[in-house]
């Protein structure tokens, strides 16, 4: 796991990408050990907010030291984040959480599944599996027509779409989306809502498959000290031993088998 | 300058502790501060046996605070002594252990298991808001609190804090209570309970529907309850609630605390607790203040 | 779309009122709204004779919240009869008097004396935590609360809320005692006893030593205390403690108040009573709730 | 009494004027209203502070439609306005309190006498009093020989100097000046530390002339709300009728003979 630190990043750029969707760059030493499905902790400056948002990390770029992070507007929080601009100092804590493994990807049939805002961190895990040589296929699940970043999925992998709308692609999830091609997966790594990564631990095993899902909780500390941000897991936790794993820790992913959504 | 105080004859190099439950067992803020910089560490409490806690959600964000119903997830008294006591003791700091428990005998098990255990102190907890078994009466019942800390005093082999709770009448009673039952300190306070609703969803921000509100934003009730804690007895006080920089913990200091814990806001700041050290340092310096006793109780009118 | 809300057979327009102590008699907030806009103004406490208050300092701020240990500074029941119902006879909203006091007969004089003036509602504050004097054991204890609640009932010609202190370890039981002493509603909460240490001087920041914290600080303890209290009882309860916008008294309508206070935050945005009642409007016709008391305790699980 | 209004104001200029005494210019339409011995309650934007800073208008420019403010930084509100820069926002209430009435300087000797930071309201007073005509002797009380705002006192009044060092002027406080330089006044006019407060009334008592001063007091609604505010008054206060003034409405001027300080 990589050193963790509360560090002050500065904003290198942001701009809108689609409604209440923005993409922040942010210029930070972090950079040097973040990896595909880590996050950090962006703190808010309006001090009636304590608490660090989790982001998953978009993007890496070690040679300009910077992350990526692309967020939808959900509160208070987000709302801050989005009138930052170039040059603006920004408080964050990371890295945390533990990545896509990629090694389970090698030589396997690997698909990436993101939904919503749960697309976000697959950029860089497409990234990264692309530079290690895996072909991998992306699908991505969007409300309606507005489909930020998958131009700059088609640079690493096959992309198919899914809308709720049915405006662009398959109309439905990613599932149906997968079904609808007859996409094949050994290897299934994923993040998206909820109701996504409950089918998708039911689909891996009914075809038997991996799947390793990127789970989403309340936190507080984001270290693993605080024991808030717990989900149930099938085998005893490491931690508790109470069947309690700490999504910031332990995850935010986990092997969809071993855990109980 | 000499910051060293004597807590029921544990001497501390500072008073500067982390407050239970925010800190686990040092382990993983110690990527973030030196642990040999701290008077003590307090952990998370523990019970006799592993317990998993509530149901999430079990935190929410409030106005300069937090709402947390953890409900005490532990690995268990057991698991505990196997693996975070040894990896306290590498630290030259004190190490306070916070137990919990749902019947007095489940506290007396802790304790008792604890007696051979290299470690400095006990912190009883019969103040957690968030579990629903009922020891809460412990630490909302005056003779509840006297009869436990009596059984656990008889039992404990290391001095005993009790740990109060702010949801009461009258706190100076509660520590009067603790203090005739024997114990050797008080610390408080633990978590106001609280409540918060999402007016979209119309629910319960928390699963558990109540929480324990700490940070900021109830500082000024835990500095007057350390002050009237420590104006009705004579054993000490450690001090907690809200504690964000130095000021604030001198401010408990100066209220009649010890010692002082920082709790929620390592969540905020993780190098925070070094930084409550040198802080306190830095104003005793500034004021020429020779030893840190002599701030303890020391607000005039 | 319907915002009237009825608090023991008198109807409020809607279900926003002012918080006693944070408006006056209204005439300082009428240059910034509307009062005709509002549901009820409550009072500054008045007693039987005009009371100087505690010295100043007197209000100090703290991290989202503020201190205050006015101490009830107030004209007495003759001048308030003369100079200030009148003023607020002449807005179309109801008049809600704070009735304060030292012993039963203080209260019972200002009751008499109101008995048949034109107001709508009587709250009386047995729950203030900066008067020396004893009247808060009537918030304190259940048994007094219940025996001040009854004489009051007995003597008083209108409706009367019985203002709790949230200083209780048990608020229900609290709740139970004004109800079974015949209170036609309950308010809450008032302040929470805090302090504040001046660390540069090391004196209080108040002369009162302890004063009531009142702020979005206090919020979560406010909401959960009045979910509490309507579980506990059939009368309607008031709910305040940190309101600070319409969303803000939508959480507490949710946890079972049919009427709501803007306290502290008025001194904030003191357009915040006009801007709470548009918000409560424009959140029924986003959710089209037909009915404010459709919105009454509807928090699920 | 001005009308009362929260307002959001716009910074035109601001600049150090002495060690921790800045210079703040607003532009906001409370200018119409207000006049010398006035104050605003400024919102600091910190989520944690939540009453406004109560700050004497020491300018007022009805043309420009602006008010310039001089503060010294105590704590975090003033310190954060120190930050502010042209063009940002800055939220004020206002005009509040009873300002000096300059009538009763009409054709009298009046001496304005301003200590520390409670020089910047006499600047006001002096320029509305030059307008109407009077001729007044203002004598300003210094800690050390920083004389922010001295030169633009001359362009209104005479003005004597005394510094707590003596490094200009009479060594000691205003009134040691006005002793050392024999001023004689019938009417005064005083802002400053309490101590002076004090020792203005003694000497206007002794000398039986008028003295006007104008109190501080921790304010939390300043509109004469919460009683938070009092000082006490020999009088019964038309208020409460306890011989306790509000400040923020009934001041924060007052007739020295009338308080108890
Ligand atoms: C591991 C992880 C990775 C995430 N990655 C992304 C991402 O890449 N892009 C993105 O847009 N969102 C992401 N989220 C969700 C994001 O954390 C929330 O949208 C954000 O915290 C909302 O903050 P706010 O202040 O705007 O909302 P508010 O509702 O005002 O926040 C109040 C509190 O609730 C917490 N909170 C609210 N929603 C969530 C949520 N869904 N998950 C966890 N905490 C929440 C906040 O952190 C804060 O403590 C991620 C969440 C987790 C747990
Ligand atoms: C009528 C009036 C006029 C004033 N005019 C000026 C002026 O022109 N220039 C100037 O520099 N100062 C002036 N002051 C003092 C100024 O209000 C305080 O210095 C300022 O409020 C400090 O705020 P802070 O956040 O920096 O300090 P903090 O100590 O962080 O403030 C904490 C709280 O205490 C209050 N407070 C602190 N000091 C004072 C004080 N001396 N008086 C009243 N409240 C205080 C603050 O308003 C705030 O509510 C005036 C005060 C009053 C009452
Ligand atoms: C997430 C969390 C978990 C906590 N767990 C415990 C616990 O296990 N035992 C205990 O005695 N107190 C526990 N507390 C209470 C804290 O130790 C402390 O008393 C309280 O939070 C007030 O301090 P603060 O405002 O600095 O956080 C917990 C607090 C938080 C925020
Ligand atoms: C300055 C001030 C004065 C108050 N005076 C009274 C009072 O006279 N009578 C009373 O019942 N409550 C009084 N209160 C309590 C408020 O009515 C309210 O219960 C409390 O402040 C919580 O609400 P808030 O957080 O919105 O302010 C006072 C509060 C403040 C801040
Ligand atoms: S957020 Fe604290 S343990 Fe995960
Ligand atoms: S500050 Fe509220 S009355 Fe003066």
């Amino acid at each position: 796991m990589s050193r963790k630190a509360k560090v002050t990043g500065r904003v290198l750029s942001q701009r809108a990408m689609a409604e209440n969707i923005f993409d922040l760059k942010i210029r930070t030493d972090l950079a040097d050990e973040a990896g595909a499905g880590q996050f950090v902790g962006v703190y808010p400056k309006d001090k009636s907010t304590l608490l660090p948002r989790p982001i998953s990390i978009c993007e890496v770029n070690r040679e300009e030291k910077s992350l990526r992070l692309v967020y939808r507007i959900a509160g208070k929080g987000t709302k801050e984040f989005s009138s930052y601009q170039e040059g603006d100092e920004v408080e964050i804590l990371g890295v945390l959480g533990n990545g896509y493994d990629l090694t389970r990807a090698a030589g396997k049939r690997t698909v990436l599944l993101g939904g919503g805002i749960g697309i976000p961190p697959m950029l860089e895990t497409a990234r990264e599996l692309h530079e290690q040589g895996e072909k991998v296929t992306v699908i991505l699940g969007y409300r309606d027509a507005q489909l930020f970043l998958k131009d700059e999925f088609e640079a690493y992998a096959d992309v198919l779409v899914a809308t709720e709308d049915g405006s662009v692609g398959t109309k439905g999830n990613v599932l149906d989306a997968m079904r609808e091609h007859q996409v094949e997966a050994e290897v299934i790594m994923a993040c998206g809502p909820m109701p996504m990564l409950r089918a998708i631990k039911a689909y891996a095993e009914e075809k038997n498959c991996d799947a390793y899902i990127s789970l989403e909780e309340r936190m507080a500390c984001g270290v693993g000290a605080c024991l808030g941000c717990v989900c149930k897991t099938t085998k005893k936790d490491a931690h508790s031993h109470v069947n309690n794993a700490r999504i910031c820790t332990d995850g935010p992913v986990f092997d969809a088998r071993e855990v109980e959504i | 300058m000499n910051t060293k105080v004597m807590i029921a004859g544990v001497e501390l190099k500072n008073p500067v502790m982390t407050a239970s439950g925010t800190f686990g067992s040092g382990m993983e803020y110690s990527e973030f501060v030196d642990l040999n910089r701290l008077g003590a560490v307090v952990t998370k409490g523990v019970a006799n046996v592993p317990w998993a806690g509530n149901p999430t959600p079990r935190v929410a964000e409030t106005y300069g605070g937090m709402l947390n119903a953890i409900g005490l997830q532990n690995p268990g008294i057991d698991v505990f002594l196997d693996r975070d006591v040894p990896f306290l003791q590498k630290y030259d700091t004190k190490i306070i252990v916070n137990v919990c428990g749902k019947t007095v005998e489940d506290y007396l098990e802790v304790v008792e298991k604890l007696g051979d255990a290299p470690v400095d102190m006990l912190e009883i907890n019969v103040s957690c808001p968030n579990v629903k078994e009922g020891a809460i009466a412990f630490g909302q019942k005056a003779d509840c609190l006297f009869d436990i800390t009596s059984k656990i005093r008889a039992k404990a082999k290391q001095p005993v804090i009790m740990k109060l709770s702010p949801n009461v009448t009258d706190i100076a009673e509660m520590a009067r209570a603790a203090q005739a039952g024997g114990a050797d300190a008080v610390s408080l306070i633990n978590t106001i309970t609280g409540m918060k609703i999402d007016i979209h969803r119309r629910t319960f921000a928390l699963k558990n529907k109540t929480g324990g509100l700490s940070g900021p934003a109830i500082k000024p009730v835990a500095v007057r309850m350390v002050y009237q804690a420590s104006q009705a007895v004579k054993i000490p006080v450690i001090g907690m609630g809200g504690i964000a920089s130095a000021e604030d913990a001198i401010e408990f200091i100066l209220a009649g605390a010890s010692a002082v814990a920082v709790g929620a806001m390592n969540f905020v700041n993780p190098y925070l607790t070094e930084e409550v050290v040198s802080g306190i340092e830095a104003y005793m310096k500034q004021y020429q203040v020779e030893n840190l006793t002599d701030l303890i109780g020391a607000v005039r009118e």
